[in-house]
């Protein structure tokens, strides 16, 4: 596969770095206190909690979906705080969210994956190209007319999977990928996620698959993300 | 400015507009509805500037009475005072009468300000009214009034429907709308905007139709024959008599300075 | 596009107001109580298309899309519009209370024209011709929309002509938005579930 | 509790009995190929299956939401074809919908609960006494005047429980009643369903969930219905 292949300057300065991020919902008090978290090169990391944890919260924190009140989010390099720089951001980290009905709407699969690399500001004919070529990476060649909504809840991942990745996102970001999916389909996608040459963040409740995923394993509760520690690490 | 205006109207879901509890929410729901209909036909009908200011100093009474939040409240009549402005700036250019000043060839006129100051004080107070006296309730509260009050049926549950969805909707619109802004969409004036709000929209409206037909099953499972109920009983208390006799006497009073020839 | 309380003249009023109230009595008879659920949540959907801000140039407009509510309900948009717009004077301070049937009627009576106007076309059975109809729907709306805030004003009084003047070319971008997006919306609707408008609403 | 304590005639004629049931949607093709399924007094049955096995299809179609084209649903010990006859049976078997939204379309929860009895032919004075009487069992109480789009997931599952409840089902039908609730709302919801004295039919992905309730499970997979062979049955 190809994507980001180029290699970052120096190995050691995280992708992206969160300090003392807090936040909280209006009515509901605080979801997040303090979080602090790097995520480096080439790292899978996979953040546990219950139910209503926040981890959603956080991720969207992390691409500025949301605004926190206090902390910083340091994106390749840079603090995001305007929804400009979040805009720069959300081009190299790639957000898969929970549910994929959320995530498609365009009728036909080519259209839906076209989306992003159009935002990007490639012309139409690239945008399709590189769009089948992903397509075909993920296996799901000949999916490209097919119409979203009628698709298979594993389906429906899969292609919400290259309508992230088309963008060539340096990390990826995914909210429960393994929601609502069989096995045969959660193996598939395990195999496809360990090809992927991206760090990337991962939410999951499944224990067995993000055992196969982790590099290393956080838990997120009473709004403290913290080291899990009798993490089973799989071999990067 | 759009961002803003976006965010605070998505999340609207039939609750009462922001205030601490005050007399006001005491009173019985129809004679607040009725009272409010009833000043806004006074106030608009007005002629002078002594009813409509009246019914200004009035309506800024009842909101200082009802708690409202009176930054949030402010920031909904102004949104609308900006629209007035536009006709502050050509109603008295348009309407013949004593000049004031004149530009580039076009003269203001005294009477073109004050009809468009006339209007602009009876908008205010007809707002201001309906949100201490209406909005202050949730907005099932309003249905069930409208229905003591023979508003016909399918429309009260017509906008109990509606209200009882808006927010499911409005739900599922915000996280397509992130979904799409995590893909790095910025709204632009351009084709490829317009097109993605328009797939949005439509599938926005396949999910809420499937929704409606989920909503027509689960229905049917408890029966459902082709009646609605509402349960709740109102009952007009001596807080409401006393309330609705003082405010129909000032409204009386307001009519009576506009039959006064007084001010002609 | 809501035109405030105060502005317009009694025979105007009343007249929108007349007018609505039997738009509405139409739409009541056409709508059975099996369809209050579609017809609600349809109605919160154009609800949330006005929260809709899309960027022109400096400034921003807001969806209507009453066109399209049109095409999928025909007289039902009275109520369902009527409805909407209560909620919006009372809790967000659009518009008027005293208006509200010359508001309600310069929005639905459009929609309910555009519905005997694309009924046909909408439901050929090309997504691109359909679509093509929904544009011109979507677009007819706002302009005979425009031409009624337009009329309403010039109707009150000698010198809100000039303010009726000025509505019609100040709804020329909304009218295009509305094009593209009111494409774009049926060319989904057709794609993804042609049965939704093919059968009819009501 | 006060539900359903007229024994039955016979305790082994099935409450609801299945022949020979087959659907197919449009453009899909065949979902369920020649069911057949028994349900006895008491019995708490979870039918598990992968994502659009054809679950939530098989529950519509025993409640006569969708029409088969093929075989019999005999419920209570008449066959139910025509659309008046499932309203009868619909009143004795309480369907609970995956969705809590779809079920909760009334502004208060109180004319929530009282809908389906004033449907039976109750007067508003005995629908409001049972609704009350209904929301105490599952303790639910002074949650009547509550607006039914403002309460938790967790709270909107209980009162769709109450609302179904309230019509003295003989029989009770859970599509993923787990679905997006916490844990603490699940272990309420297990200790209710368990004290419970109706026969169920439960599907569920939560292994943990299902095997505290079931006392026989099932297997949707590719049309057909089997029984679960390594079933862990819980004491029923
Ligand atoms: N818009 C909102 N307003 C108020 N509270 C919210 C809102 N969105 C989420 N919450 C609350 O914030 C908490 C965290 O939500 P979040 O979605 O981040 O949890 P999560 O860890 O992703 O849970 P899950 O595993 O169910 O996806 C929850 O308790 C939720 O109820
Ligand atoms: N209206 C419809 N038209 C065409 N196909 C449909 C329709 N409704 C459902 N299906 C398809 O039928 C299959 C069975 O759907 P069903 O909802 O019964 O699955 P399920 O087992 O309940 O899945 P889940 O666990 O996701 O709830 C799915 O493949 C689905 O895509
Ligand atoms: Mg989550
Ligand atoms: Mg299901």
């Amino acid at each position: 596969m190809t994507y980001s292949n180029k290699p970052m300057a120096k190995v050691d300065t995280p992708l992206i770095e969160i300090n003392n991020l807090s936040y909280a919902y209006p009515r509901r008090g605080s979801v997040l206190k303090d979080v602090n978290f790097s995520l480096y090169e080439s790292e899978r990391v996979v953040v546990n909690g219950d139910n209503g944890a926040g981890k959603t919260t956080l991720l969207h924190l992390i691409v500025g979906l949301k605004k926190a009140k206090q902390g910083d989010i340091i994106g390749f390099g840079e603090t995001c705080k305007t929804e400009k720089e979040f805009n720069k951001l959300r081009a190299k980290a790639g957000l898969l969210f929970q549910d994929p009905d959320d995530q498609l709407f365009c009728p036909t699969v080519l259209e839906d994956v076209m989306f992003g690399p159009l935002n990007l500001g490639f012309t139409k004919q690239q945008a399709i190209e590189k769009s089948l070529q992903t397509l075909k990476d993920l296996g799901m060649q000949g999916f490209e007319s097919r119409i979203t909504h009628q698709l298979s809840g594993g389906e429906k991942r899969m292609i919400t999977l290259a309508s992230v990745l088309v963008m060539e996102p340096k990390v990826l970001i995914l909210d429960e990928p393994t929601n609502a999916l069989d096995e045969k389909a959660k193996t598939r996608l395990v195999n496809v996620l360990q090809a992927l040459p991206q760090a990337m963040i991962i939410i999951s409740h499944d224990k067995l698959f993000s055992d196969k995923l982790a590099t290393r394993q956080l838990n997120l509760k009473d709004g403290l993300l913290t080291e899990q520690l009798a993490a089973t690490v799989a071999v990067a | 400015m759009s961002q803003g205006l976006e965010h605070s109207l998505t999340s609207w879901s039939g609750q009462a507009l922001k205030h601490q509890a005050s007399w006001i929410d005491d009173i019985d729901a129809r004679v607040r509805v009725v009272c409010s209909g009833l000043f806004a036909l006074v106030v608009v009908s007005s002629q002078h500037f002594v009813p409509a200011l009246l019914g200004l100093l009035c309506a800024f009474l009842l909101v200082k009475s009802s708690k409202l939040n009176i930054k949030r409240t402010l920031r909904r009549v102004v949104a609308m005072d900006l629209f007035m402005l536009m006709l502050i700036c050509v109603l008295p250019f348009t309407t013949p009468g004593d000049p004031i000043f004149s530009v580039f060839g076009l003269t203001a006129s005294w009477q073109g300000l004050l009809h468009a100051l006339l209007i602009t004080v009876k908008a205010n107070a007809v707002l201001l009214v309906l949100f201490s006296l209406v909005a202050t309730m949730s907005a099932s509260t309003l249905g069930h009034a409208l229905a003591h009050l023979k508003v016909p049926d399918k429309l009260v549950h017509l906008m109990l429907f509606m209200v009882r969805y808006l927010d499911v909707i409005s739900q599922e619109y915000k996280k397509m709308r992130r979904a799409m802004q995590a893909r790095a969409f910025v709204l632009r004036t351009n084709r490829h905007t317009w097109k993605s709000i328009g797939y949005l929209f439509g599938m926005l409206l396949i999910r809420s139709v499937e929704r409606a037909e989920r909503i027509s099953d689960a229905m049917k499972c408890r029966g459902f024959c082709g009646r609605y109920y509402l349960n709740d009983e109102m009952k007009i208390g001596r807080v409401d008599v006393v309330f609705g006799v003082a405010f129909l006497c000032f409204l009386v009073l307001l009519i009576g300075l506009n039959i006064d020839d007084l001010f002609k | 596009m809501h035109i405030v309380d105060g502005a317009l003249s009694s025979p105007v009023l009343i007249t929108g107001a007349v007018l609505t109230v039997i738009g509405v009595f139409i739409g009541l008879k056409k709508m059975d109580y099996d369809h209050l659920p579609l017809v609600g949540v349809l109605a919160s959907v154009f609800f949330i298309a006005s929260y809709i801000h899309l960027p022109l140039g400096f400034s921003s407009v807001h969806l209507i899309m009453n066109g399209l509510l049109g095409i999928l309900l025909g007289w039902v948009a009275f109520p369902a519009l009527l409805v909407a717009l209560l909620l919006q004077v009372i809790f967000f301070g659009f518009g008027g209370l005293l208006v509200l049937g010359v508001n309600t009627l310069n929005i639905a009576l459009p929609a309910v024209i555009i519905y005997y106007l694309c009924y046909k076309g909408i439901r050929h059975e090309s997504a691109k011709v359909a679509a093509i109809w929904g544009a011109i729907g979507g677009a007819g709306a706002i302009i005979i929309t425009s031409l009624m805030v337009a009329f309403s004003l010039a109707l009150s009084g000698e010198s809100f002509v000039l303010a009726a003047k000025a509505v019609l070319p100040a709804h020329i971008p909304i009218m295009i938005i509305e094009g593209f997006v009111s494409y774009a919306a049926v060319y989904l609707i057709h794609t993804v579930k042609p049965e939704f408008i093919t059968k009819d609403a009501h």
